[in-house]
């Protein structure tokens, strides 16, 4: 099965060269590195405005943009790595990659379907920017009515157009994913035996599914109260601007476990590895996924607590908030557990595991603040709730993301990267991140609102810590660009198991060809059997 | 693999997995639509509580032989497609043209009918927007409801301008004889979506057309 | 492959059915069925008509009767899904006026 | 930059106290678990690293004790800290009956306070010390949500509707402020301050400050100019529903249901008039909409609740 260094083997990369071969290619694994490659674009330049904002709080008064300027910052920056980074991050990229082989598959169920979500993905990109070069947008990523419908006088139409399409390829990629999961995994390969990862996105997929559709029903009519001068948000005409909240949090709450979930079925899959055992209570951390994701869709009204929403729907959703809560601390305690007597290894992939745990833990905490309703009057729409989405979406899904990606580049390129720069990396992101976020709880705390860009000048030494600490995260992320590119050229060659991981994706080789098995494997024992001697040959 | 039959994609096992794969494909799909139309479906409810006067008065505008002689039409158009999956499952030639013609002519005349229809609102200056007028002093909130009418219809009639086309396709394959007892999945699946769509309209037509029309 | 082949006079019923339940929503709607306290009673009408109308075809048209467990329980978390949607966006609409904002009624009040 | 600098905010309100001990209660809970994780964490990442790579972990495959017991623990956790949260909402949510009134507008970008005795302001409310005062809130265009932060207060401000809000100030002194939700271009300006004074220096600012006439009587004149006199007169029967005694009773309508007549059903009475009819009255009355502006509304919504205690008045002499 293995190769030996230098001899020539058909793989999925080399399987063809030209333009053609990759735009229009059917291969998962052609379609992950297509959709790896525009959302470290989208990624990118989500980071340059972010690093923009952070520029203008350094001082109080206002002085490095217009407000209008600041307003369109924050807004794409909101889109841009909401719809275009987050949402694909890992469900398009690792999970495109990793689903079919991780169920010994030759490929997804819909593999046009797959392309075309590229398509569509790429397509709404272009809208978006379009819209952002052509003067912009100013609502928020939230496209709160009135104003979005009404008042803002920005590229609104374009821009919700642009994030209704890109839904459209998140809808086909999750139907993909739950059709594959249940109908091509290979003999052998029950539900129980299932690696947590597929669990992560299936339970990741469903939400796609089922929540994605109202959130393109919702903008569309935003799009077309605005265009046509139908009116159902419209105050003027007896609309209630309240229910376009209610629509667009029904879909947006649950989209935070979009990003989160993959994550945490990612870091399932590293501490397993590099702790060489088996999840602890691994059937009710699979579980608590598909509880995270039916939960999930019950709590949106926790974004609305003064929104003058019924009193009494508040407290259903508070309650509600709370019971989510459980199955997100039950994975933490059972990662924590997983440890306990394991051989724990500290490569790169490990130290992101180990970082996700910290400020996923953190972030989850302080989501406890916003559910419980008299508080959560107090810090709504302030910087602690800025701080707290950010630990959740950058300090738990971009920290699995990237681990992910460290762990699983030896299996999509064939190549290691630079181990000593990598370890240095995420020590400075993990740095840079506190630092940057931290500071913003206690902001949050103080009252100092979200969006805006002129504040108390006595809020001044906190908002300087925050800027100063995106610089540093700035080089955290950039550091790895740069070796991971660096590495497809001059990384050492991997064999198909560097981590000596269970998993069938590592019994193929690196890179694995397109059929990605040379015959369908067959399953005989549970996931993450780390504790049989074959595991660990590479 | 010991052979692979032309209409099997090259990442199935089999026949009937490749089946199962593109049926669940499809149910997965239409739950998506459940919920597109649904968020609609669910501000529709507020609203017509909110307004029931207002919204039996709209209502009352609407032209119920119409809409009732289209919801006619398209339930039939729903047994001729039914009838045509289930010639391609006996592998009836004839008679998935025959039913797949008869479908798509029974969806043309339902947005034949739905145009005539629009037609008139644009006339009697419903169509929500700066023309919008309308005798009562619940006008704003009237216009509402036609907010509601145009976008839910439009967005119906938008599904089955999409179902035309796909009947059109499917039509060309039959008359090619491509689909057989043992491989019909396109004209299934189709037909989920076609079914899907009169299901719709079935909720839609009461809302729209009946909602509180005694009360007017 | 195996096909559950559905015998067509059982479409020609169903869509017979379907006509008939249409003729009957049209009808009932130009009854007041119920004024005052019970000014919703021809939604309810009108709705559980639409409701069965809506599963005739669901099970016989688009042979969800005949189908998988898995089918069913997709179209189950569909429908699930939607009423989650309604109800709690329902749970807050509804209930709004439900708190005075003076308490209680027709006593001292502000002064 | 260092002046003024602070990691708590000021607490200026009665309900401060009491948002803070259940924050801090969560701060305490939030320090005990995330020390706990990563205590073990770093211990077991330390204590079982890898010693050599052939060693192979004995696999446990999980405890259901355990299991149980932590979603237990923090289930219990959690609903004590709802029901906390809950109670403290509720109090939020409801003005005590002897709060004093201010009417609220917002605007791109500013805020309109008036007071009933017809004081008006912009961007400053002049609130007197230890006293319940309850906003009336509605917008003229997008939503806005009045936030002051040292009372630990907020409410969005919605157009087309009324919310209220509440607070008693416990600490003289200007407080911040903010519309804190997003509304627009000059979102982040539209601020501006809370001047909280003892009830002696509050009078002194009331009778100091331009006040043509109080709210109940500009809406008084109002009621006049736009011929709702004519219908709804004060005694006897006029063609609509006399408005005397209205204010915070019940009102029975034509459908059947009975109705609680606050500031919210007035205005739907003069914007939409269908859309609740008292019983025994025709549906004759025109819509005011677009006749009538915000603050107009507030005026009559002012003069209807005065008609409320004159009666009271005359029935209690």
């Amino acid at each position: 099965m293995s190769t030996s260094v230098g001899e020539w083997r058909q793989h999925y990369l080399n399987a063809g060269y030209s333009v053609r071969s990759w735009l229009l290619t059917t291969d998962h694994k052609r379609i992950a590195i297509l959709y790896l490659a525009s959302i470290t674009l989208f990624f990118l330049l989500g980071g340059v405005l972010a690093g923009l904002l952070r520029l203008e709080l350094l001082t109080p008064h206002g002085d490095l943009v217009q407000a209008e300027t600041y307003n369109k910052l924050f807004t794409l920056h909101g889109i841009t790595m909401i719809f275009f980074f987050l949402i694909p991050s890992i469900p398009a990229v690792l999970g495109n990659f990793l689903v079919p082989m991780m169920i010994g598959a030759r490929d997804l169920a819909f593999p046009r379907l797959n392309l075309a979500s590229w398509y569509v993905y790429v397509l709404g990109g272009s809208f978006t920017i379009v819209a952002a070069v052509t003067g912009g947008v100013d609502t928020g990523w939230t496209f709160y009515t009135p104003y979005s419908s009404t008042y803002a006088n920005t590229n609104v139409i374009l821009t919700a157009l642009g994030v209704f399409i890109t839904g459209f390829s998140s809808i086909l990629t999750g139907l993909n994913f739950i059709v594959t999961i249940h109908k091509m995994r290979a003999p052998g390969l029950t539900w129980s035996r299932l690696p947590l990862f597929i669990w992560a996105h299936y339970a990741t997929s469903l939400i796609m599914v089922l929540g994605t559709p109202v959130l393109a029903v919702t903008i569309l009519l935003v799009a077309l109260e605005r265009g046509l001068g139908i009116g159902i948000f419209d105050p003027v005409l007896g609309g209630d601007p309240v229910l376009f909240q209610h629509l667009f949090w029904f879909y947006s709450h649950p989209a935070v476990y979009i990003m989160i979930l993959p994550s945490m079925g990612v870091v399932s899959e590293l501490i397993a590895c590099f702790s060489r055992k088996r999840i602890f209570g691994y059937n009710v951390v699979a579980f608590s996924s598909l509880m995270i994701a039916a939960l999930g869709f019950l709590v949106w009204g926790h974004h609305m607590f003064v929104s003058s929403q019924s009193m009494y729907a508040g407290m259903i959703f508070s309650l509600l908030s709370f019971l989510v809560a459980i199955p997100s601390a039950i994975k933490v305690f059972n990662w924590t557990a997983t440890l306990y007597k394991g051989s724990i290894a500290y490569q790169t992939p490990m130290l992101y595991a180990f970082g996700f745990i910290g400020l996923f833990t953190i972030g989850g905490l302080t989501g406890l603040f916003l559910a419980t309703l008299a508080v959560d009057v107090h810090v709504h729409d302030t910087y602690f709730v800025v701080a707290h989405f950010h630990y959740i979406m950058v300090g738990g899904a971009i920290m699995g993301y990237l681990g992910g990606l460290h762990f699983w580049w030896p299996k999509m390129t064939g190549r290691m990267y630079p181990e000593g720069w990598a370890r240095v990396a995420a020590a400075i992101l993990f740095v840079g991140f506190n630092l940057t976020f931290f500071p913003q709880f206690i902001l949050g705390f103080l009252g100092m609102p979200r969006r805006y860009h002129v504040y108390p000048p006595e809020w001044q030494i906190l908002n300087v810590l925050s800027s100063a600490g995106a610089s540093i995260l700035g080089v955290g992320y950039l550091l790895p660009v740069i070796y991971l590119l660096w590495s497809l050229r001059y990384g050492a060659i991997a064999g198909p198991n560097p981590w000596g991981a269970t998993g069938l994706e590592w019994q193929t080789p690196s890179p694995p060809p397109t059929d990605n098995f040379e015959k369908t494997p067959v399953v005989t024992e549970e996931a993450y059997a780390y504790s049989l001697p074959e595991a660990s040959r590479g | 693999m010991a052979e692979h039959p032309s209409t099997l994609a090259h990442q199935f096992d089999d026949v009937e997995q490749q089946h199962e794969a593109s049926n669940l494909g499809m149910w997965v799909f239409l739950i998506t639509e459940i919920m597109f139309f649904g968020g609609v479906f669910t501000l529709f409810t507020v609203y017509v509580s909110a307004y029931p006067e207002a919204f039996a008065q709209g209502s009352g505008h609407l032209d119920l032989a119409l809409g009732t002689v289209n919801t006619a039409v398209l339930l039939g158009s729903s047994f001729t497609m039914a009838m045509a999956v289930r010639s391609a499952q006996t592998g009836r030639r004839n008679g998935q043209v025959v039913y797949l013609l008869l479908t798509m002519f029974l969806g043309l005349v339902f947005l034949g009918i739905k145009a005539v229809e629009y037609l008139h609102k644009f006339e009697q200056h419903l169509v929500p927007g700066p023309n919008f007028s309308f005798a009562s002093p619940l006008a704003k909130n009237v216009q509402l409801f036609f907010s509601f009418y145009f976008a839910m219809t439009g967005l119906h009639a938008l599904h089955m301008i999409v179902g035309v086309g796909i009947l059109a396709v499917l039509l060309v394959q039959a008359w090619r004889g491509r689909y057989t007892a043992d491989y019909c999945t396109p004209v299934e699946v189709s037909g989920l979506y076609w079914h899907f769509v009169d299901i719709v309209w079935i909720f839609l037509f009461p809302f729209l057309y009946l909602v509180a029309r005694h009360a007017t | 492959m195996t096909h559950n082949i559905v015998p067509s006079r059982i479409y020609l019923r169903v869509f017979v059915a379907l006509l008939l339940l249409t003729a009957i929503t049209v009808g009932a709607s130009f009854y007041d069925l119920g004024g005052g306290r019970l000014h919703y009673l021809n939604a309810i009408v009108a709705m559980t008509i639409a409701v069965s109308k809506a599963t005739l075809v669901v099970l016989y048209f688009m042979h969800v009767r005949y189908s998988s467990r898995l089918t069913w329980v997709f179209v189950g978390a569909g429908v699930f899904w939607l009423m989650i949607l309604i109800v709690l966006t329902l749970s807050d609409v509804f209930t709004r006026h439900w708190i005075p904002v003076f308490p209680p009624w027709g006593s001292t009040g502000p002064r | 930059m260092w002046d003024r600098f602070r990691l708590f905010p000021e607490q200026a309100s009665t309900l401060a106290g009491k948002v803070d001990s259940l924050f801090l209660l969560l701060v305490l809970i939030s320090a005990f678990f995330a020390g706990l994780i990563f205590l073990l964490v770093a211990v077991f990442a330390i204590k079982y690293r890898r010693r050599s790579d052939t060693e192979r972990p004995r696999p446990i495959h999980g405890s259901t004790g355990l299991e149980i017991f932590w979603t237990v623990i923090p289930l219990g956790i959690t609903l004590t800290v709802f029901g906390w949260g809950a109670t403290l909402y509720f109090t939020m949510s409801r003005p005590p009956a002897t709060s004093m009134e201010v009417f609220v507008v917002g605007k791109q970008w500013m805020w309109k306070f008036q007071h009933p005795t017809g004081q008006r302001e912009i961007n400053e409310l002049h609130v007197p010390l230890n006293r319940p005062v309850k906003l009336t809130m509605t917008s003229e265009d997008v939503i806005h949500s009045f936030f002051v932060p040292a009372f630990r207060m907020k409410f969005d401000v919605v157009p087309g509707r009324y919310t209220t809000t509440w607070f008693q100030a416990t600490k003289t002194g200007d407080f911040h402020l903010f519309c804190s939700q997003y509304c627009g271009t000059s979102h982040a300006l539209m601020g501006g301050r809370v001047v909280v004074m003892e009830q002696g220096d509050y009078e002194r600012w009331l009778s100091g400050a331009v006040s043509e006439e109080s709210l109940a009587a500009a809406g008084e004149k109002l009621f006049g100019r736009l011929g709702c006199s004519s219908c709804h007169q004060r005694v006897g029967t006029g063609r609509g529903p006399s408005l005397v005694g209205l204010f915070g009773n019940r009102v029975k309508l034509t459908t059947g249901e009975t109705v609680g007549a606050d500031e919210t059903y007035i205005r739907e009475s003069i914007l939409n008039p269908q859309a609740k009819i008292v019983a025994g009255y025709p549906p004759i009355m025109p819509t005011f909409k677009g006749l009538i502006s915000e603050e107009g509304l507030i005026q009559i919504i002012a003069y209807i609740k005065s008609l409320r205690i004159e009666e009271k008045a005359k029935a209690e002499p």
